[in-house]
């Protein structure tokens, strides 16, 4: 029971701490870490439930019979390079966001859009004013 | 017995080095961390039969993905910001959440049961008739390249998608360097690293001979075209990092690399095309040639090769990027240094 | 001429000992890929007698079975010092000379001290070799000379 | 035999995982690093001989190379590779 | 009792696994024990060399089949190869950022102190 179990509860495990971070950082490169271990706690998940007792790697060999599941070996596989890409594509939003806010965390990239916020609003309610006393 | 021992072990590790990754501040560390997270994740995948698997989590985990990792840091600044937005909260919210998982589990068929549902579909028609069907012995080239070429397709052009996002996000309008300059620089740093210079210079073909190797060896091991791309790619990185950037553009054209890029899914969508003039259905490669299993061969070396290309272009572009916007910023942050201490 | 010539055959025989297969199409394959390989190789310029030491070759392997004895002895010493806790060790640090006159001499014979557990080779500038090692007795050994003749004496 | 050496990969690894941890210098982190590499080549390796298929050698080589190519990334953009001017000469003697 | 070809090999294969484990859990060890990073490094350098020496010979002679034993041979190559070029650019790295090396004994017992101002002066602005 202990160990039939003990790959999907240690995923579960991954799955959260990788969560965790997302939710819990304001880092966003952390976040993007985070993300990774996610995506790697499905990748894990996919390739335990592949594991067929006693087989060996889908690799047809004379003399073997039993091998473990080669469709989510596919699904992985192409998963994982698409995963640096989307990783790539993260970091490179990143690198932006630095550029524009001269920072990656979340609360000064918050109070920044604020700030900009607020003078547009002010900006926008003096206009009005000023429209309403012009003519 | 052992084999689950060993299961147990790396498990155990990934949770851990897991944990210190949430820990950690320095993000440097953070990143050393997860290359160290990629390899005991490709052990794993080995441990679990998933050879094919476990060849381009090496490449990428542990090589690819810590590099730009560290390139992004040293663009945005190294260490994280102390403040936590609420950990109570999320650290609620993930026990409840990761609870309920585990409540979800208990349902599961147990690991490696032979008859859980997930063997009892396809896999056994994959297993035992891909080799009348296809005729390659790696089963998992044989799905991947012919049951779900079409599958397989959309990956690459994600891939390829996620290459052009980079190149619209990061791509800057880059000056041709003075080639003397160039020199300049790559002569002083061979006095520097002449032991890592030397090295590489007689490592680097062999890298490359390799991932061709590995391209073409797809149907009888583990092997084909994703890893490739990421092998080659990363040959050429390790080019670019000891031998210069402007070198690296010099001599590999920034232009036909995107080319290839586009050639690589081009060349995979004309096999499909090609097989449906041919009267079959989108890569369907049985009516490539007489022979069916000699068409199927015909059509996975082509698409594999399209895979190949448009994989290593790609990571190429991906990373020459990310190095070249650093480069920028870095001399940027030298220039203003040296107007700061002017002005001092 | 004469290093792609050796590349080339190199390279031939990387492929033939991974792949083993000899079918018509795998060696065609084999031989398309050796060709773009040398071509990528000779557009980044890496062909050249640095990376194809062809004239030290023939002396190399006599060099490397004294070397494997030198590991061999070296290895027990460290080994012994990482058991025995760290009031035995008696880091030091200096710098060496190195008599090679090429840059591939050098290199062989930084690496040489490098792998050989209990010295290090922290830097290498012009003929000088700062070499920090785990026992002063490591030092004495290295200046004394013995292992830089030897690499010396690949050269001519 | 096989297992037993299985076994001390392992534990070297573990070993290396702790000192990549506990750092303290980013060096020691990237030596761990590099450690670990080359212990995941021999675990593979093993792991192949263990599960009784041992052609899947390839992985190995595969790591061994990746390895060389990620620490030099990392001393590449770590800010280490630029070298300030040599100081070795004023250094000791 | 007779000693067969097969028997021999088989104890030498076990022989240099036996070493080859002793040795990497020494340099496990070692990463652990040593003071500082250089004399650390000379830890690795022993798993690296001799340990992986050890284990793929050991590995060579389980198995007869041409193809993997040259792959084995390939692998150890390559680590003895690489290795070394990978610690000298790292001891190079180091060394030229200012982490110097603890020398003598009496230093070592501060080494303590020592990892901890080096630590600071890393420590990211």
């Amino acid at each position: 029971m202990l160990i039939g179990l003990y790959n999907y509860w240690v995923v579960v495990v991954l799955m959260m701490i990788g969560f965790y971070i997302v939710i819990a950082h304001g880092n966003l490169v952390k976040k993007i870490v985070g993300l990774t271990i996610f995506q790697t706690s499905v990748f894990i998940f996919y390739i335990s439930i592949a594991k067929v007792e006693g087989g060996t790697a889908p690799i047809l060999h004379a003399g073997i019979e039993v091998y473990s599941n080669p469709l989510p070996h596919v699904l992985i596989l192409t998963a994982i390079v698409v995963g640096i890409s989307t990783t790539a594509l993260g970091l490179a939003l990143t690198v932006r966001i630095k550029e524009a806010y001269g920072s990656i965390e979340e609360s000064e990239i918050q109070s920044q859009d604020n700030q900009i916020q607020d003078a547009h609003t002010q900006g926008a309610l003096s206009q009005s004013t000023e429209s309403r006393e012009s003519p | 017995m052992i084999g689950l021992l060993i299961d147990i072990t790396l498990l155990t590790l990934l949770v851990g080095v897991a944990i210190a990754i949430a820990r950690m501040k320095d993000l440097f560390a953070v990143a050393m961390l997860a290359g160290i997270y990629g390899l005991l994740t490709a052990s794993f995948f080995v441990a679990m039969d998933a050879v094919d698997v476990a060849f381009t989590e090496a490449a990428v985990g542990a090589g690819i993905s810590t590099l730009l990792m560290f390139v992004v840091i040293t663009m945005t600044g190294r260490s994280e910001d102390p403040v936590r937005h609420k950990p109570l909260l999320a650290l609620l919210v993930v026990t409840i959440t990761g609870s309920l998982l585990i409540f979800g589990t208990l349902d599961m068929p147990y690991f490696g049961a032979p008859d859980a549902p997930i063997h009892t579909h396809v896999a056994p028609r994959y297993i035992n008739d891909s080799m009348q069907e296809v005729g390659v012995i790696n089963l998992v080239t044989a799905v991947l390249a012919s049951y779900r070429a079409f599958d397989t397709f959309g990956e690459v052009v994600v891939v390829f998608t996620a290459g052009i996002g980079v190149l619209a996000l990061l791509s800057v309008a880059r000056r041709r360097e003075d080639d003397a300059v160039i020199e300049l620089v790559n002569d002083s740093m061979h006095e520097q690293h002449l032991i890592l210079r030397i090295v590489t210079k007689m490592l680097i073909p062999f890298i490359l001979l390799f991932a061709l190797y590995v391209q073409f060896h797809g149907d009888f091991g583990p092997g084909g075209g994703f890893q490739a791309g990421v092998i080659f790619a990363s040959a050429i990185f390790l080019y670019a990092l000891l031998f210069g950037l402007s070198t690296a553009r010099r001599v590999i054209n920034q232009s036909i690399i995107r080319l290839v890029a586009a050639v690589g899914i081009l060349l995979y969508g004309c096999v499909g095309v090609v097989s449906m003039l041919n009267g079959g259905s989108f890569l369907d490669y049985n009516v490539l040639s007489s022979d069916p299993i000699a068409g199927q061969h015909l059509g996975i070396l082509l698409i594999e090769w399209g895979v190949g290309c448009t994989v290593a272009s790609v990571m190429v572009i991906i990373f020459f990027n990310f190095a070249g916007r650093q480069e920028d910023n870095q001399k940027a942050q030298n220039e203003e240094d040296i107007d700061a201490n002017r002005a001092l | 001429m004469r290093h792609t010539l050796t590349l080339f055959l190199t390279l031939a025989a990387f492929w033939m000992l991974n792949s083993g297969h000899t079918s018509v199409l795998m060696l065609s394959l084999g031989t398309i890929s050796v060709v773009f390989v040398l071509y990528i190789a000779h557009r980044i310029d890496v062909v050249d007698h640095e990376s194809q030491p062809i004239h030290l070759s023939y002396k190399l392997p006599g060099y490397f079975l004294w070397l494997l004895k030198e590991l061999l002895l070296a290895n027990i010493a460290v080994v012994k010092s990482i058991w025995l806790g760290k009031n035995f060790i008696s880091p030091a640090f200096t710098t060496i000379k190195a008599t090679q006159k090429t840059d591939i001499g050098k290199v062989i014979y930084a690496n040489s001290i490098t792998i050989t557990p209990g010295t290090v080779t922290v830097d290498l500038v012009g003929d000088r070799l700062t070499v920090h090692a785990l026992f002063q007795e490591n030092l004495d050994i290295l200046k004394a000379g013995e292992m830089d003749r030897r690499v010396s004496r690949l050269e001519n | 035999m096989l297992i037993a050496a299985t076994l001390a990969v392992l534990v070297a690894m573990i070993l290396a995982i702790i000192r990549g941890i506990v750092g303290p210098t980013l060096y020691d982190r990237i030596l761990a690093v590099n450690m670990f590499g080359t212990k995941t080549v021999l675990l593979l390796s093993l792991l192949g001989f263990v599960m009784g298929r041992p052609e899947f050698l390839d992985i190995a080589i595969v790591y061994a190379l990746i390895n060389f190519i990620s620490v030099v990334g990392v001393l590449r953009y770590s800010g280490t590779f630029e070298l300030k001017q040599p100081s070795a000469e004023s250094k000791e003697e | 009792m007779t000693l067969d070809i097969n028997t021999i090999v088989e104890i030498l294969s076990g022989f240099c696994l036996l070493i080859g484990s002793f040795l990497c859990i020494s340099g496990g060890v070692g990463i652990l024990r040593f003071p500082d990073f250089y004399t650390r490094m000379h830890a690795v350098g022993v798993t690296d060399t001799l340990a992986a020496g050890m284990i793929l010979v050991g590995l060579m002679l389980q198995n007869p089949d041409a193809l993997v034993v040259i792959k084995l041979l390939m692998i150890l190559v390559m680590t003895l190869f690489i290795n070394p070029t990978a610690s000298h650019a790292l001891a190079k790295a180091a060394f030229h950022n200012g982490l110097m090396p603890v020398l003598d004994d009496t230093e070592i017992l501060n080494s303590k102190e020592r990892n901890k101002t080096t630590d600071n002066d890393l420590e990211p602005k």
